[in-house]
């Protein structure tokens, strides 16, 4: 029984099938990939690249990241308070959908993208006070149409660059300072202690 | 609004990326599956992941606590004190932790609705007609036949009932609480009238004493401002250098109160005046200055036997007294809620005065009145309620408005309140939750809940005035409105004399003519020009006080020289065991809905979640009766049912049973659960008009069945198989 | 993914490292066992409640506990004394018992604030850390407390999550399956500390108060650096009525108490 | 026998045995031997599938709808609690791998000892090690809260870059068992081949043959093949040895490593070793006995000297445990640690003092009253019964190390007695599936190491031609 199987395996057709087989494992492994690197559906298809490319800046949106844990997204008012000033808003197809949120009132349902589960506290003040410019994390939104996440965060991820930057190495301690040196361990400690982000 | 709504982040909208990621990393199990919609029309400064801190004032009792309530995003998600508010600083009790489960009370009232008293199919119904049928019984029925059923708390909506039933020549309207029972405010007011020819809530310097003698008074769990008084409890205990307070107490159970107390010294129940008389005289002596005449008639020996105490621990503790600099005596709890409970009260008051601590350093003070107060108003005593209940048999009331308080479930069934109610044509209560009052009404309107409202308390029990603010920490969660505003709104639509007795345009404009006198008071916390400036100052602040503690010493010229006979206390029934009722210190009068609440141990017992029938092993033993075998306790006035907790610090001759559960109603924490003892309470007064509610007893008979009480420690390690 | 695998180092038991960095100090003689500190750790917490069954069989999740026995039961009642109240919470060890015995590295010391840490979605469940605290300070979710009800016939009762709303976001809401226990209410340490780096200033005394501290209504928790002579904690632990719990144990616990009575 | 006036020494009774009673002295020939076995494990009556529906069915629902509801609820379902945070899982992993340990132990020391009497039973015991190991693996499983996260445990490169602790003593535990469930299986596996190379050459085509075919790694019986394997298994025989000391010895660091009174005690290692060998030995006589009797012809492969020999082991035991376990008194005794006194007059005293009682009677009265004598040893069905009540002891004596142990604490606050819940039906479960793997294994390969039967019989049969000294097979090994 199991032979007669292997025969036909090896006779044309059974190559044949064999061959559709395996390429439609791989690509639905393939689709698996591809929407999980396609960005969420917005209730707005807000357009990053043409707020970027017209010098809004990420913190006007996203006021939190400077002051605390969470970046914010904007409500509908923080939008209309530009929209409604500027003539498009009235004749583009693409802000109706804004237009019909404010008239009726509507709260605005932003799917975040970049996230980490509920149990990592991700705290946005502290990467920025590092030094940190949100494209390091979140991409060249300039180039982006709907936002998406460009990695995948996971801890080792996080790790990856917390030890980088407190690693006692020329990059970070280029004149071999033992107070330097200290100071990176202090750091390597606090970055890489389970209690920094899990609690 | 929708009904569900974040629980976390608006930012941490569930998606399906989410899943993934979370499942992919592992991490699935730790996260939240709940589901997450956004709030609506949030205020932009809200979307900034920072939290809102909000005063506000503390709605679970009465004692006018401050509160700071930490907010997200739209959400109140954790209860802190309001470190200025001079009642608490800064600290709170079980009860105001848990004040969110309260808010966010999968139970409460969402909609004003046509209630039928319960009969039928409730059916909701808008505010306009909500207002529409208020104005309606206000105008169609005649003032004097107009009643306003009451809360505890002297707060902002009291004085517009006040004012409204003032200017329409209704009667005053009536506040009630089972706290307000079980602490017999009208006694110990009584006491001091008595006593002192003023009408006030005596103030006892806990904090500077160094020996306090407390004769029943459970300050430490839910009497009258028990935030307030374990903080001085504190101070009296450590807040000396070198010198810590001595703690006595006497009482009949060891309550948690009694558990704090050096020495617990169990008396049988309503003797509390006698061995204070006696006390005083043993004092007399050992100082051997001359015996007032208070005390002329006592003999100590004979009093001994009758309170079931040795001699020498009454001559002992005489001794401590005399060693002491500042001895405090105080009455209150079980001690005064006896027949002879008044006579206690002033027995205990006058033994201070032969302390000599009137108007002293850690002494007896008069309390002040609050801020924008001009005389002490009390909550009405039991008798006063049962007048209120011939009233409304006799047809008197055609309307009765209820709010802020469970007549149904506080007050003893033998009253016959529920009874009662069905003469009542129209019953209109604006209970936030589906308490069993609320239940039996024909409408409920239901208010918000104290984190989302506006107002004002005055502090009862406070060194200095406080009037302590309250505002929405939170926009309302369910289609609920202020009462003020709705009796605003139906008096404006009532027109004449009524729109004239309320001409304000809402609740808020109500609240600032009730603080504009304050407006440049210089004494006070803070200075404003103007009242809008005021009032943003006061809920900034919390609140207003005064500066400066406003106490006055009592005029002691009287105590001594009355001659008082406490005698011993009547009982009524036939029982073989004194019944001793308490509040919960945990879920205190209304605090069963809040799970968090219920699953707080109790403090001395541990149990949660139920009540028990407190029995000295020793009684149980004669009886066959072990741990978790539920008990039938009768008095002549009814019966309950509760599992026995073999409790050793009880006198073999008491049973306790503590107040709180036995909801019929009050949603699906509390329905259901455990018994309520003051259902076995047969009414009689003492001489001021309290319920004698320790002036019962009882007889316990085995039923035979078991419940196991869910109690926090093991039995094993803590009774059966101890280490030594 | 990287070659740089480092296996977490266990204490080494210098002086600075024994000196600790955060502790308590709790006066058993002026708690008064009211039950403020575990209602306000659970609020700050996220602790579910848990039912009267469970509850009953010992299944609480209360974090902090009140404890209380009995001196004299055999005597007559008039005799019988209840011990100090005894709010007991994780002691937060140096040396901490539960810390090697967890295979994944779930129950794990943290360096920098030198506390104990259970990182809830490291946990796997052995429970091993739990038998090992000599203070049985540790809980476990036996269910998924937080969602529903057991028992209760309004099991999937959308209701209730009417009830969640209070979460505090700061603190990851447990689920089946997964030990946990006293943070030192590490959210507000943490904080404290950004706040403290964001002016460029040490993390003031009295600025870290846990949950519990807050409420106590009689003062009897104090919290702050351990590592500070000046800090009020340190202060307080010095007195002559302070003792660790267990000291024989070799624990190293961060919280001194206070001896109850006079 | 019986006219002989008083009674025998045991010296004097051997010598009036029939020798036939021995199997090495009563040889069949080879090919009818094989026979034997062959029809054993074919013919299979009603009974067997009655058995085999029954034990599925309390399989599927004790075991898998059991566990699929404690995995989906969490351990509320359990009996657990604060403070005995381990329950009856954890008995039931103690309790299985003690059932495993006597496999090994019987097979490798009574062959590195050359213990004729072992022939025929070698292999029952064997596959009882490796499948006491299954069942000792699924209560760990059981036991975790989220035994989907297992793999947390592996110590495999990974994206957050985290490892297992080796500090701790459940990760010697995964290692341990793990080698001992891999080093068993490989040595029930050598003895196999040539009696699957027999199956395979009287198995006539059909699934069984590939089967055979696939497992016999192509043995044929020659000179080198042989060679190599006794070699084989000689190194495992040795080498396997230590590891079963060790794994038990490391289970019991489970307990003596955790600082909890009554746990932490020096003397657990060599306790829980003999403790192990006490319930696997009983458990061996308990298989013999159910073998002998359910399986055709095996009353001629497993015979009363056979229980003799295990009777003899199981009282010897039970007198090193009984030794071992009242050493378990004198250490705290004379430690003086009141915890540890405590916890010990729970076990006596306390509201689940008759587990004590039963434990002991199990344990120490019940071998010691009936394996002293020798008649009574032969008696299969009498050994049968001391075995499950010892096993019954052995299983109560870890339920007072574990649940009944864990209520006694440092805070005697939190103490509180354990009520089993879920555990119940998957301890159930896990029986029924021992006894379901037992039989299905029954019939798919050989239960009686045969080929070494028949060596031990050539072996004598070599030693009676002539009467001069001639060294028996396991004297030439």
């Amino acid at each position: 029984m199991i032979k007669k199987l292997f025969e036909w395996l090896l006779s044309p057709m059974g190559r044949v099938a064999v061959l559709i087989g395996a390429l439609s494992v791989f690509s639905l492994a393939a689709y698996g990939i591809y929407t999980t690197q396609q960005p969420p559906e917005q209730p707005i298809a807000f357009r990053h690249d043409i707020h970027v490319n017209l010098g809004v800046q990420c913190l006007y949106c996203h006021p939190g990241a400077l002051r605390g844990a969470s970046p914010g997204l904007p409500t509908q008012n923080k939008c209309w308070g530009c929209h409604q000033q500027i003539a498009k808003t009235n004749t583009s197809p693409r802000l109706a959908v804004l237009k019909d949120y404010v008239q009726n009132n509507k709260p605005v349902q932003w799917v975040p993208v970049a996230q980490v589960p509920d149990f990592v506290h991700f705290k946005h003040r502290p990467h920025i006070a590092a030094g940190l410019n949100c494209e390091t994390c979140h991409g060249d939104m300039s180039k982006v149409e709907i936002a998406e996440n460009p990695q995948v965060m996971n801890m080792g991820w996080c790790l990856n660059c917390h030890r980088d930057r407190t690693a006692d190495n020329v990059q970070n301690n280029p004149d071999n300072d033992p107070g330097v040196s200290a100071l990176l361990h202090e750091k390597r400690t606090k970055l890489t202690d389970c209690g920094t982000c899990h609690y | 609004m929708s009904k569900q709504l974040s629980r976390r982040d608006f930012l941490k909208l569930a998606t399906a990326g989410a899943a993934t990621s979370a499942v992919l990393t592992g991490c699935g199990p730790a996260s939240r599956y709940v589901k997450r919609e956004p709030y609506m029309k949030m205020p932009e400064y809200t979307y900034n992941g920072l939290s809102t801190y909000y005063a506000t004032t503390c709605r679970e009792c009465a004692a006018a606590c401050g509160l700071v309530v930490r907010t997200m995003q739209g959400r109140a998600i954790k209860v802190e004190g309001n470190a200025e508010n001079p009642v608490n600083l800064g600290k709170t009790c079980a009860r105001g932790q848990a004040t969110l489960q309260g808010l966010y009370n999968p139970d409460r009232v969402e909609n004003p609705t046509q209630q039928g008293r319960g009969k039928g199919a409730a059916s909701q119904m808008d505010w306009d007609a909500a207002i529409q049928v208020v104005a309606e019984a206000l105008k169609n029925n005649d003032p004097s036949e107009i009643a306003f059923l009451m809360g505890t708390a002297p707060d902002h909506l009291f004085d517009l009932v006040s004012d409204l039933a003032n200017a329409i020549g209704a009667p005053a309207p009536v506040r009630f609480g089972a706290l307000s029972m079980f602490e017999s405010r009208a006694t110990l007011s009584r006491a001091a009238e008595e006593l002192f020819g003023q009408s006030a809530m005596p103030y006892f310097d806990i904090a500077n004493s160094d020996l306090v003698l407390s004769f029943g008074a459970n300050f430490l769990e839910t009497w009258i401002s028990p935030v307030s008084f374990t903080r001085e409890y504190a101070q009296m205990r450590r807040g000396k250098p070198r010198k810590r307070g001595y703690f006595v107490q006497f009482e009949s159970r060891m309550s948690q109160t009694a558990a704090k107390a050096d020495e617990w010294v169990p008396l049988r129940p309503g003797t509390e005046g006698l061995v204070a008389l006696a006390i005083g005289k043993l004092v007399a002596e050992a100082k051997d200055t001359a015996v007032p005449a208070s005390f002329e008639a006592i003999d100590p020996a004979e009093v001994a036997r009758t309170a079931d105490v040795k001699l020498e621990t009454l001559e002992h503790i005489a001794q401590l007294v005399v060693d002491s600099e500042h001895p405090l005596a105080v009455p209150g709890g079980t001690a005064v809620g006896q027949t002879n409970g008044l006579a206690t009260a002033e027995s205990v008051l006058a033994l201070n005065a032969q302390f000599g601590n009137y108007g002293m350093t850690g002494g007896v003070y008069i309390s002040p009145l609050g801020p924008n107060q001009d005389e002490y108003h009390r909550p009405a005593s039991p008798e006063e309620m049962l007048n209120l209940i011939w009233k409304m048999k006799d047809g008197k009331v055609k309307v009765l408005f209820i709010h802020g308080v469970n007549p149904v479930f506080e007050l003893p069934s033998h009253l016959g309140f529920l009874d009662t109610l069905q003469y009542v044509p129209q019953v209109i209560s604006f209970a936030t939750f589906p308490d069993e009052t609320a239940v039996a009404s024909d409408y409920i309107f239901p208010d918000h809940h104290g984190l989302e409202s506006w107002g004002y308390q005055r502090a009862v029990v406070s060194s200095q005035p406080v009037l302590s603010g309250a505002q929405p920490v939170i926009s309302p969660f369910f289609n609920t409105r202020a009462t003020a505003d709705v009796l605003i709104a139906a008096a404006q639509q009532a027109g004449g004399q009524f729109a004239e007795a309320l001409p304000f345009a809402d609740e808020v404009a109500f609240i600032q003519s009730k603080l504009s006198p304050l407006v440049g008071d210089p004494d006070g916390s803070f200075l404003a020009p103007e009242i809008n400036m005021f009032s943003a100052y006061f809920q900034q602040h919390g609140g207003w006080w005064k500066n400066d503690p406003a106490l006055s010493a009592p005029i002691a010229s009287g105590a001594l020289t009355k001659k008082l006979d406490p005698g011993v206390a009547e009982f009524s029934g036939e029982g073989e065991f004194f019944f001793v009722p308490f509040v919960s210190p945990t879920i205190g009068e209304a605090g069963a809905n809040k799970p968090w609440l219920q699953e707080l141990p109790d403090p001395t017992t541990t149990v949660t979640w139920n009540t028990w029938v407190e029995m000295n092993p020793e009684t149980a033993h004669e009886l066959g009766i072990d741990n978790d075998d539920i008990v039938e306790v009768m008095s002549e006035a009814g019966s309950v049912q509760a599992a026995v907790y073999l409790y050793p610090a009880i006198r073999p001759d008491v049973i306790a049973m503590p107040f709180g559960q036995g909801h019929t109603a009050y949603g699906q924490f509390a329905a259901g659960r455990g018994a309520n003892p003051v259902n076995i309470l047969s009414i009689h007064f003492n001489a001021a008009g309290d319920l004698a509610f320790a002036g019962v007893k009882v007889n316990v008979k085995k039923t035979g069945r078991k419940h196991e009480l869910a109690r926090m420690e093991g039995k094993v390690g803590v009774y059966e198989f101890r280490k030594e | 993914m990287t070659s740089n695998l480092e296996l977490p180092v266990f204490t080494n038991n210098s002086e600075a490292e024994l000196g600790g960095k955060w502790g308590m100090v709790v006066d058993r003689d002026l708690c008064t066992g009211c039950q403020a500190c575990v209602a306000a750790c659970s609020m700050e917490n996220n602790v579910p409640f848990v039912g009267e069954t469970d509850m009953a069989y010992g299944r609480g999740m209360h974090w902090i506990r009140v404890e209380r026995l009995w001196e004299g039961l055999e005597a007559d009642y008039q005799e019988v004394k209840m011990t100090s109240y005894q709010p007991l919470m994780c002691q937060q060890c140096h040396n901490a018992p539960c810390e090697p015995v967890c295979p994944v590295y779930a129950a794990v010391h943290s360096m920098s604030e030198d506390i104990n840490l259970q990182v809830y979605n490291r946990c796997v469940g052995t429970r091993y850390c739990a038998n090992n605290c000599p203070y049985q300070a540790r809980v476990f979710n036996w269910r998924d407390y937080t969602d529903y009800r057991p028992g209760n016939t309004a099991d999937n009762d959308p209701s209730w999550s009417v009830l969640q709303n209070h979460l505090n976001p700061d603190v990851t809401v447990r689920r089946r399956g997964v030990m946990e226990k006293c943070t030192f209410c590490i959210q507000r340490i943490h904080k404290a500390e950004d706040t403290a780096k964001s002016e460029g200033r040490d993390v003031r005394d009295g600025e870290v108060v846990p949950a519990c501290a807050q409420a106590c209504p009689a003062n009897a928790i104090t919290f702050g650096r351990i590592d500070d002579p000046e800090s009020m904690v340190s202060k307080a632990a010095e007195t002559s009525r302070g003792s660790l719990l267990l000291e024989e144990m070799r624990t190293q616990p961060r919280v001194t108490y206070l001896a109850g009575g006079a | 026998m019986a006219a002989i006036a008083k009674p025998l020494s045991r010296r004097h009774a051997e010598e009036h045995e029939d020798p036939r009673e021995h199997l090495m002295h009563d040889p069949l020939p080879r090919g009818k031997m094989n026979e034997m076995v062959m029809e054993a494990m074919h013919e299979t009556g009603w009974k067997f599938w009655v058995a085999t529906g029954f034990l599925t069915l309390v399989v599927l629902g004790a075991l898998v709808y059991a566990w699929y509801y404690l995995i989906m609820e969490g351990l509320g379902v359990a009996g657990v609690n604060r403070p005995v945070f381990w329950g009856i899982f954890l008995v039931n992993v103690v309790f299985w791998i003690g059932i495993s340990h006597a496999g090994t132990f019987i097979s490798a020391i009574l062959r590195v000892l050359k213990v004729e009497s072992r022939r025929p039973f070698t292999r029952a015991a064997e596959l009882m090690t490796t499948f006491g190991l299954v069942q000792a693996g699924f209560s760990v499983f059981m036991h975790m809260g989220r035994v989907w996260l297992t793999y947390w445990m592996f110590p495999i490169p990974n994206e957050r870059m985290l490892w297992p602790d080796f500090h701790s003593p459940l990760m010697w535990d995964l290692m341990a068992i793990t080698t001992y469930l891999l080093s068993s299986t490989m040595y029930l596996f050598l003895p196999l081949i040539p009696d699957l190379a027999m199956a395979r050459d009287r198995t006539e085509g059909g699934w069984r043959k590939t089967f055979y075919k696939i497992l016999a790694l192509g043995f044929r019986g020659t000179e080198g093949e042989w060679k190599n394997l006794t070699t084989a298994m000689n190194i495992f025989a040795f080498a396997i040895i230590p590891v079963m000391f060790s794994v038990h010895t490391i289970v019991s660091w489970d307990f003596a490593m955790a600082s909890r009174p009554g746990w932490s005690s020096t003397v657990f290692g060599p306790y829980f070793v003999i403790g192990a060998l006490h319930s696997g030995m009983a458990a061996v006589a308990i298989v013999l006995f159910l073998l002998r009797n359910t399986m055709k012809h095996y009353k001629y492969f497993i015979r009363p000297e056979h229980f003799d020999t295990i009777g003899m082991l199981m009282f010897m035991v039970s007198m090193a445990w009984a030794y071992f376990y009242f050493n378990d008194y004198i250490v705290p005794w004379y430690g003086g640690d009141v915890w540890a006194k405590l916890f010990q007059e729970w076990a006596e005293k306390g509201p689940h003092w008759y587990l004590w009682y039963i434990m002991l009677f199990c344990n120490i009265v019940v071998p010691w009253s009936i394996l002293w004598n020798r008649k009574w040893r032969r008696t299969p069905w009498l050994l049968a019964i001391a075995g499950i009540l010892i096993n019954v002891g052995m299983w109560l004596e870890r339920y007072i190390i574990i649940p009944e142990g864990l209520t006694i604490n440092r805070m005697p606050f939190t103490w509180r007695v354990y009520v089993p819940g879920i555990e119940i039906a998957l301890t159930i479960g896990l029986f029924a599936l021992f006894f379901l793997l037992y039989m299905l294994a029954s019939r798919l390969i050989p239960l009686i190491p045969v080929w070494e039967v028949q060596e031990g019989q050539e072996a004598h049969l070599i030693r009676k031609i002539g009467k001069a000294e001639i060294s028996t097979l396991s004297d030439m090994e």
